[in-house]
């Protein structure tokens, strides 16, 4: 279990899996506002491939938990017009590389409709999809392209590391009145986590401190941010202090939290399962590099996923994703160990 | 494919009639349709306007035709095209011409201009430059209207180079298959930019929605009186729940693509044009009918022109006297607050 | 929609005769796949295989009788349910094995997976897991026929679940408009994933590629020899120079949607499984004909089916054998050289 | 006109606008090689509505100038089956902002076959395409998004800010095995410079030094290079000596030649008219502060364009985009003067 810093305390929480955190936020929201709805492929009676939504439709129905044709820019395109007029669409995008077929809705219309419109008309609706490599999908079904949704001003983009925070996150999503991309690590689905039984959102653009430290700051998002915790304990082991800096959000991102580690401990890593080249880990570095400068003792590292389309074969997708091994490892240069 | 044929068969002219009251309130909407595009040609041509702007001059039967055949609840869509559509559903002429402008009294605040005004409050959902965007926006709508029973229909309007967008089958499928209540109106002014369409379309235009089993007509687009009875007939299915309905129009755009489209000789021929104004032009079309066969005066009908030429005048004066936005509204509506 | 009528008006017992060579030789193809995918799912059941795979258990037919009407040098593209088409286009046993387990010798050097086969050397431009993109790749390959006066012809295999995509509408418009010489294979199992696909699809299958103009015929896909007379004539007219054609086969797959998929009832029943199996299997069909119509034995039968289990057996052996890639390839093919 | 260093003499100089570069190495690479084709909206005739490609339907006819129907997903992915077959596609995206509708095409298949494939596929084609704003053409018509694709691997992207580099950047793009993203910013179209008289081509990954300086390096892409030496120059007279270095391809990307200027001024400003966030400078930014961390005297500082959709107002636009004056006053902030 993840050490979480918006934590109630123990007595109130259960352990549930990041699956079953996004099943209840989503039920809850479903329960408290009947103008949002689901819709997607497969999504209603097969609960999609993932099952993460599997049970909703029992208590939805199917007018809630629309099943559609294989035409992610046509019901993409649905969502954004009635979440101009009064729904509140969850529109799921099966795989993160699907979202291709979206772009075009999510980009020119959901992302800039409000300002166009000068602020009349608003576009408040979640684009559920997922990211990451590792179940050996090949180089179209394990993508992470959230990078290119945090590059585009009007969209918010979150990418939770828990159960904790993927229940929150998904309650604020569903109530923002702006366009949000929701990306659920589809290797994470059965990870387990403590959540509390009350209800709870957790506001968009803070970042979580999920380990403190004082050596050496790792940032990481979503799935490295488990890679990271054990990057962190490995660097316990040879005397090094490691803080663990989650953004949650990559936009709105709070810089505040993350160059203040930095200005901590003097070193940072910044880990990301999106492609290095101008993606995620691209961003953070900057913005670190720029707030903390006077403060670094060392080059900001980055890890990103290696810059090819992910491969089918394990010996070779293994590589692409950055391990705990080579996060120590780089520790140990920046540290100078 | 083939050329449309002009006079479609069946064409009944009895099916037609209209009240006196709504033949002068459609001829009142084209003429004012009619003049404010001619100003804003004249304010390109004198560099007085920022950007371009796609002139509806020659189609304005059928966003007048249609728009009477709708409820002011009644949501439209509309395109790059659109100030047409924008003034039949009800927009002001100065609150149009201060958008245009990049005046802060503009329907948008300044940020939409010519291509993006959106006018809630008369059902306007917005104008969208990309093509076939307007026909996403309107089945959302429509989702909208049934899911929360609102009895309201959704319309877009679109060119006939929309149908070039696969977006649109993925549209049409689903509002088939889910009863949406949407018409969609293709306006087939013959053209996509500078390619005549028929180099742009296999087989039949009409074929395309009758594959998804759409009710569709296809009819002239240049007597105002057959476009209202058309759209009415079919605007009275959908709201009935019968599914959606797609409407062609077969029209023409007396200008160029847009206002700095002038030398057009390489796509079309000056006959063309000359054809079109002098034998079907909706205002003139109209006008004979009025005073033809229900004894309205020329004087009558001048007297409208005159009155919409002071309208016209008088919003163009508004908006040329109003302030731009605040240089610090740049940062405003990026997202819904 | 309305379910198809299984035994289509015309079909005419005379029309699919067949050289006993000829009916021999796909029937072995038949045997191929069916032996090939049955070892696959039970490497994925012993846990052998990384990922998953798609299986076209009980669609051999099509796959096998349109690829028999091609000669080697023309092409087709295929989807995520890929085996029996690369096989049927002459792809080797071992090779396919040794990709999908991510082995070297593999036909992408275990970079592609079970879904991203590809063996230009047999005209097979690869299999594609993106719903529809195949139809994209068949159509530029048709557009090279053309240009450089090839006279290939392109086939694009996918399921009717491609319908949803509005990228098939764009490219049956240009194949038709500039008479490219492209057959699209509509592989209609019924099912698009977890749902059917009368839930999914407005209309008739067959309007959608008519509204085109586009020639197509609607056939059932079990039996072999229907499959390839009537490839073989549109095949004709295709590589001719008259346009795309159509071909949908209705058919049926016995497994899941993938490996993964067992327990199936919430969408489909056992007892419509059960039909399928004994009633129309296509390797029975062809079976049934050969020794009714055609005097061939049991025994040679048996043979057939013996041999290619040895042949299955073999290539499994190989591909078991074979080493998985060098690490470092990782990093290679991202760019041509 | 600009300083190149790979320039030959200037007797072998002709002047030419930024437009003519582009048609000449169109031209040029089309007579070389009869697998070259150009295919998209209005494109023939019309030569594209910035008139880029007029004249060459003339010579080169319609086989290989090839209009098409509003249909960005359906001829890109023509473009890309073709590619994969034999010819040498230009796909010619009208507005950057359209990118989106082509994106499955580009990132999910071009990008990936040659990898997915083990290198047997090869996908030689290039996107032609448009970046920036100030023509007052609003959210839909402005964008600049070439971070999107300098995100993807297998994907190059070329965006010149001179004539000179136009030419031999398309022309090494057309050249090239690996799928090419090309950008031209719309508002330089008719930007004079000196092209050689002989053959010549740029190649990728080879960033090209605009102005040498020693005070600080400016950093700049596309129309920002012109902004880029407005500022120098500005900066020339109050003392401060800057280097302006252009890296021409933001992918292949020469990190080297980035690097060594930073090492050489240790202040470093880079200036991209994409967004700001995630956008083109992060990585830039990112790269040098890593690659010249302990030459550095000051922080990178970052100009993207601002952070909101591109709004129509023209008071409203123009502080979207970085100017000279911002980056003459962080030139002096950074430099302390
Ligand atoms: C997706 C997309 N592609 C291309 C364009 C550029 N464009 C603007 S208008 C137009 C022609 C539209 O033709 P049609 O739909 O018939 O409408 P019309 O202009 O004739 O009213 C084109 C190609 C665009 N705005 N959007
Ligand atoms: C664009 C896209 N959307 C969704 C998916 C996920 N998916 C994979 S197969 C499939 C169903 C395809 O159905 P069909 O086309 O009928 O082919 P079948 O699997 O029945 O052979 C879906 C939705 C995908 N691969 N691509
Ligand atoms: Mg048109
Ligand atoms: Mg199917």
């Amino acid at each position: 279990m993840f050490m979480q810093n918006n934590q109630v305390n123990d007595e109130n929480m259960r352990e549930i899996s990041f699956a079953e955190a996004i099943r209840e936020a989503l039920a809850e929201e479903m329960r408290r506002d009947p103008t949002v709805y689901i819709m997607g492929e497969d999504v209603a009676e097969a609960g999609t491939p993932f099952k993460v939504l599997l049970g909703l439709v029992d208590e939805f129905g199917t007018e809630r938990v629309v099943d559609t044709p294989i035409s992610e820019a046509g019901f993409s395109a649905i969502g954004v017009g009635s979440a101009m007029t009064g729904m509140r669409p969850v529109i799921d995008i099966m795989f993160g590389d699907f979202l291709p077929l979206a772009m075009e809705q999510i980009v020119n219309r959901a992302a800039k409709i409000h300002y166009m419109s000068g602020g009349k008309l608003r576009v408040p609706i979640v684009f559920r999809t997922t990211l990451g490599a590792g179940r050996r999908s090949a180089a179209q079904h394990s993508q992470s392209l959230h990078a290119w949704f945090s590059h585009i001003p009007g969209l918010k983009v979150a990418i939770p590391s828990t159960p904790y925070d993927a229940k929150g996150l998904w309650k604020t999503a569903i109530r923002d009145d702006s366009p949000v991309i929701f990306f659920e690590d589809k290797m994470m689905y059965s990870l387990k986590g403590l959540v509390p039984d009350e209800e709870y959102t957790i506001p968009f653009g803070l970042a979580d401190i999920k380990r403190s430290g004082k050596d050496i700051t790792l940032v990481a998002t979503s799935s490295m941010v488990q890679v990271a915790l054990d990057a962190a304990k490995k660097l316990e082991e040879i005397g090094l202090s490691a803080e663990v800096v989650d953004p949650r959000t990559t936009w709105p991102l709070d810089k505040k939290t993350l160059i203040a580690s930095a200005k901590k401990t003097g070193r940072v890593i910044v880990i990301d399962e999106g492609y290095e080249q101008y993606g995620v880990t691209a961003e953070l570095a900057a913005v670190i590099a720029e707030g903390a400068f006077y403060y670094l003792d060392a080059p900001v590292r980055r890890f990103g996923a290696m810059d090819v389309p992910v491969p089918f074969s394990p010996v070779l997708e293994d590589q692409t994703i950055p391990s705990a091994e080579q996060i120590v490892e780089a520790a140990k240069d920046l540290c100078a160990v | 494919m083939s050329e449309p044929k002009m006079e479609p068969a069946g064409r009944n002219e009895k099916s037609f009639e209209v009240s006196l009251k709504r033949a002068l309130r459609m001829y009142r909407q084209m003429v004012r349709i009619r003049h404010f595009e001619e100003r804003v040609d004249n304010l390109y041509k004198t560099a007085q306007m920022p950007g371009l702007a796609h002139l509806y001059i020659g189609e304005e039967a059928i966003a007048v035709g249609v728009c009477e055949a709708l409820g002011k609840a009644d949501y439209i869509s509309s395109t790059h095209r659109g100030h047409g559509h924008c003034l039949a559903k009800g927009a002001l002429v100065g609150r149009m011409f201060a958008e245009l402008l990049g005046k802060k009294p503009g329907y948008c605040g300044g940020k939409g201009g010519s291509m993006h005004i959106a006018d809630p409050d008369s059902g306007n959902l917005g104008a969208d430059a990309i093509v076939g965007a307007s026909a996403g926006v309107a089945t959302g709508a429509a989702f909208t209207s049934k899911k929360l029973g609102l009895g309201k229909v959704a319309v877009a309007f679109f060119g006939e180079g929309a149908l070039g967008q696969g977006l649109l089958y993925e549209l049409m499928n689903m509002a088939a298959l889910w009863k949406l209540p949407v018409l969609y109106v293709c306006e087939n002014n013959m053209y996509n930019e500078y390619t005549r369409y028929t180099e742009t379309t296999a087989g039949q235009l009409e074929d395309r929605p009758l594959a998804f089993g759409i009710q569709t007509k296809r009819i002239g687009g240049q007597d105002v009186r057959e476009v209202y009875r058309t759209a009415e007939e079919l605007v009275k299915d959908v709201r009935a729940g019968q599914g959606p309905a797609f409407l062609i129009c077969d029209t023409y755009r007396y200008y160029g693509h847009h206002v700095g489209d002038i030398n057009r000789s390489y796509y079309r021929s000056k006959e063309e044009e000359g054809m079109w104004k002098k034998e079907r032009d909706p205002i003139r079309i109209l006008g004979a009918w009025l005073t033809d066969t229900k004894n309205v005066s020329p004087e009558t009908l001048s007297k409208i022109d005159k009155e919409v030429r002071e309208e016209i005048e008088s919003g163009l004066e508004f908006a040329k006297n109003a302030p731009y936005p605040d240089p610090t509204e740049v940062n405003a509506n990026v997202y819904a607050e």
